[in-house]
């Protein structure tokens, strides 16, 4: 167990796993050491076969694991990332950008659409951690509106997948801003009866997190790390060590924050054992 | 002068000499003059860094300062009815100019025993409660406008915060801030820092100190995560784009107010004066307007931030 | 027979030949017989207190196995979103006739480890925050009814609760449930003592079992009150007029669901299913209802409750 | 303060000190153990004048602090308690109701009418600690349901004064009742945007605590004991030693269960200070 602490420790922004990046080579499981074939591990929805670690999953990958084969269609594609504020750290965001997109061939750090779910019509957000670090920007802020929107005009169940490491430090006070207008509206789509489910994925941190915790039920993938703060700046401002495990799921689950931490082979049928609910709703 | 900021150096010689001067009875008129000629240069040319540091300075007028100078028969609650009080988080009802008025802010403290009690302004789960609880107070019950004053380096992260929901905890103030209606009047006096601040600022109107900043994270948090490492800290701060005039440009905030040559701690009567006077105003405006499009407005205001391509 | 009550000793050489007999491959006709007079001679003649064992009884059917039984596809959701979660409240989703319902109940536990982590039923300040949210949620967003099974000893009393706010937190189930828009049956199945049984027992239709007990103290804690002598409990029992034929002519209790002679634990389906069918019963009419006038009416039917002179 | 503890365990139910009672011999401090004239104690409001202790106060005392000299009128006088269950313990509960009525004068465990404080117009209602223990039955819960629909009709700020171990145990369910019936009347006033400022004194136990803490803005008395149940019950039920100062207002106050705690003699005028903002209001 510590040493997976420590190994954690090490690499802290933990990438995403692409075919591209590792289809010949096999892959160490970050949790139990063991070496798997990338075939095998996606084989497995991308759960360890040997401890069940959950690694992450690309946005295409969750789209498929949770919407019915074929019916997911998106949204809001026009709208895109941009520079706002002239940021640079080691490299300019501009740049950023133009690499992210070359790499992922996303716009934002989230997608967003509709999609069946087990036969049920679903408004869907998933983020992309590949889309640096699904950090939360202006585009995905407004997509994410948007797709709440939508869902409460529509009068559709809305289920959104996070993956992030926060606010989206590049885009300075905007970012936080979004914050606070998602928040605002998924409480308006509440208020009109609307059903929210936000499955909390491995890491959902900060202000992302803030949001998915307004959810009218809230999921959380086994293992998933959850917190005010991720690592870096749990490091840099708490006085105090916080320990790993306070922050997953299972911990959040106990302390009340949580409704159901779920295995990710079991993540789908959740969702639809809620949408069935949802549907036969008396009133 | 207790204490001088590292980029206020060479002022230091100044003032002893001023020290000097004033033990032995002479005139002072001449090194005052160099003293404030000093300033003037080192103030006409502040990096954003720079103005994160005087925004932290220890004898910036606070949140305290600012409540027992603007409001009369102010009385302070506690409490988030649910899990605890947090002393980071001052609350209570006052009469400003006449009207009553709830009064919400962090605190730092003044004391070392006060800053530890007060965790530094870091807000934990039952000080997110309790401001949620008073806006709901003023909103529901005394039908009061609500003014806030932002200086906190953030939400307390702890064992025992994570454990009590900072993270659902976070999320009260700004519903409760959107929903009140009642006119919201948010003032950023010193630092303004990440989710603990934005949970203070949903406002009608952002009111902010000219030396204060208002920011997505630190500038010391920002180059760890970004640069890893926390020297650059000057660097990115302006990257940042936090200050007053930064975010009166972007449109964020809506009143910026001034603060003499050296910052608001080298005056604080005048500076706490022309606060009080941009709440006024701002105030007489928003208490004309209906309650509900005030609401609306509001909610309208949030939605529209964000720059993106479409 | 796992568990004869006190009052029922007098069938123990009765079951002890059944067993021999069944043992020794003998015909158990007439033995069973026997037991059926002995039981019928007791139960003819229950005291108050006596009833009250029966409630308690370790083999009655409890939530769980209504849960069990009554619900298809339930599925347990957890926690207060605020400061826990209370393993002696069990809330969730189902389905009830092809209907979606919100199902909450009071958990004492089936194994030991189980009645220690539910605290034997006692309900902490975050079982009752999670009471108050499920009904939210069945009220705002799933329109389901409600339905709550009550057995509990009453709030959980230790260090930790009363710091946690068990005095705040036990209203919020009762304004929670008195707000919604949708129609609440509460179902006493076992006991019901004091603001924890009556935080679950706002409701439409109160449906109890025969044998069941509904109290605003328990008759030990009555007796060690008032009598200075928890010995005393039986008489105190009596005085409290806390069986389900005392609460139906009362007016407090709408519906009575018959146990067979011996209880509830001597044929837990036939009593699970009669249960079922009077939910059954009431939803059906008060589904037919306005969910405005459903929630005055119910505001109205507590409004009249109290006996006095004037 | 050991010794506090264990006198205080030895006589758990406290009577009110009455003139009657002990005009002629001198009061033992229960706090501090010092003896104290009775006239001396009725002149500081009945406050230890050697260590702060609040004793309790009687009802037409406790009115006399509160309300405008002269300005207090009562209302609901017709409401009366009576014993529906043919209740008996030590006592028949109608020999109990008789015996108290002639000891106190009164009806029911409540008094509530409208006075003046500070110069406001107000709804108060004060419970008598000397009619059974403050205790909640049928009688006291309409009494408190009627002045809060008083309050409500003519937009008067409500004061309670608390003062109570629980619900009526001689009035079996009815009792149980009122505590729903009362939290219900709350609610409504407060959502009518009614101001209501609960005054917890010692003790504040059980349902009628419950009452209390859905206040606007609680206060309490200095010392007061205040929790979800008294001491006999505490003992009774509970598995574990309750340390009393976790009851304390103190220890309230610091857990966020209450607004201030405060000395007898500033209690009028910290009730004044939230009615003049009251009225002060803008909108
Ligand atoms: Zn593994
Ligand atoms: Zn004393």
């Amino acid at each position: 167990m510590d040493i997976n602490i420590f190994r954690r420790k090490k690499k802290i922004v933990v990438s995403v796993l692409t075919e591209k990046k590792v289809k010949e080579t096999p892959v160490r499981c970050q949790s139990c050491g063991n070496l798997i074939k990338y075939e095998d591990l996606k084989e497995n929805l991308k759960v360890c076969p040997y401890c069940g670690y959950h690694f992450r999953m690309t946005i295409s990958e969750r789209i498929n694991l949770i919407a019915d084969s074929g019916t997911f269609s998106e949204i809001d594609t026009e709208i895109k990332t941009v520079d706002m504020l002239d940021f640079k750290d080691l490299l300019t965001y501009k740049e950023r950008i133009k690499q992210t997109k070359k790499e992922t061939g996303l716009d934002c750090a989230v997608i967003t659409g509709k999609a069946k779910i087990g036969g049920f019509n679903t408004a869907v957000g998933v983020f992309a951690f590949e889309f640096i670090g699904g950090s939360l920007g202006s585009a995905t802020g407004e997509k994410l509106t948007r797709l709440i929107e939508y869902a409460k005009k529509r009068k559709l169940p809305l289920i959104i997948v996070f993956s992030s490491g926060g606010e989206r430090i590049q885009e300075g006070i905007y970012s936080l801003m979004q914050v606070a207008k998602t928040i605002q509206a998924v409480d308006s789509f509440k208020k009109s009866g609307g059903l929210f489910i936000p499955i909390l994925t491995n890491p959902s941190y900060c202000g992302t997190a803030a949001i998915a915790m307004t959810g009218s039920i809230i999921i959380a993938e086994k293992g998933s790390s959850i917190g005010i703060s991720g690592p870096r700046i749990t490091k840099e401002v708490a006085k105090q060590n916080i320990p790993d495990k306070l922050k997953q799921a299972e911990s959040l689950l106990q302390n009340g924050f949580l409704d159901i931490v779920v295995d990710r082979y079991l993540l789908k049928a959740t969702i639809i054992q809620f949408l069935k609910h949802y549907n036969r709703r008396a009133i | 002068m207790k204490y001088l900021l590292p980029f206020e150096k060479s002022l230091k010689p100044l003032y002893k000499e001023l020290e000097e001067k004033k033990k032995n009875w002479e005139t002072t008129n001449n090194i005052e003059e160099k003293i404030q000629q000093e300033l003037k240069k080192i103030y006409n040319n502040l990096t954003a860094y720079q103005i994160a540091q005087i925004a932290r300075h220890p004898d910036r007028p606070n949140t305290t300062d600012y409540i027992n100078a603007l409001f009369e028969d102010f009385i302070e609650l506690h409490g988030d009815k649910k899990s605890g009080d947090d002393p980071s988080i001052i609350a209570g009802m006052g009469s400003f100019k006449g009207t009553t008025v709830a009064v919400i802010g962090s605190r730092k403290g003044n004391t070392l025993k006060d800053m530890i009690l007060c965790n530094h302004g870091m807000i934990k789960p039952e000080g997110f409660r309790k401001i949620a609880r008073i806006v709901n107070l003023a909103s529901t019950t005394f039908k009061s406008p609500i003014i806030t004053f932002i200086d906190t380096p953030g939400a307390f992260v702890s064992k025992e915060s994570e454990k009590k929901g900072q993270i659902e905890a976070v999320s009260e103030p700004i519903l409760a801030l959107f929903k009140a209606k009642v006119p919201i009047a948010a003032v950023i006096i010193g630092e303004g820092i990440s989710l603990g601040a934005l949970s203070m600022s949903i406002a009608d109107k952002i009111i902010m100190l000219k030396y204060s900043f208002f920011s997505v994270i630190s500038p010391e948090g920002g180059a760890s995560i970004l640069y890893n490492d926390r020297k650059k800290s000057e660097e990115l701060a302006s990257s940042l784009k936090f200050t007053a005039a930064n975010l009166f440009n972007a449109g964020i905030v809506d009143k910026i107010v001034n603060e003499p040559i050296g910052g608001a701690h080298r005056n604080k009567e005048k500076v706490i004066k022309a606060t009080g006077d941009a709440i006024n105003n701002e105030l007489e405006t928003l208490l004309k307007e209906n309650e509900k499009q005030l609401k609306t407005n509001r909610i309208e205001k949030y939605k529209k931030i964000g720059i993106y391509a479409d």
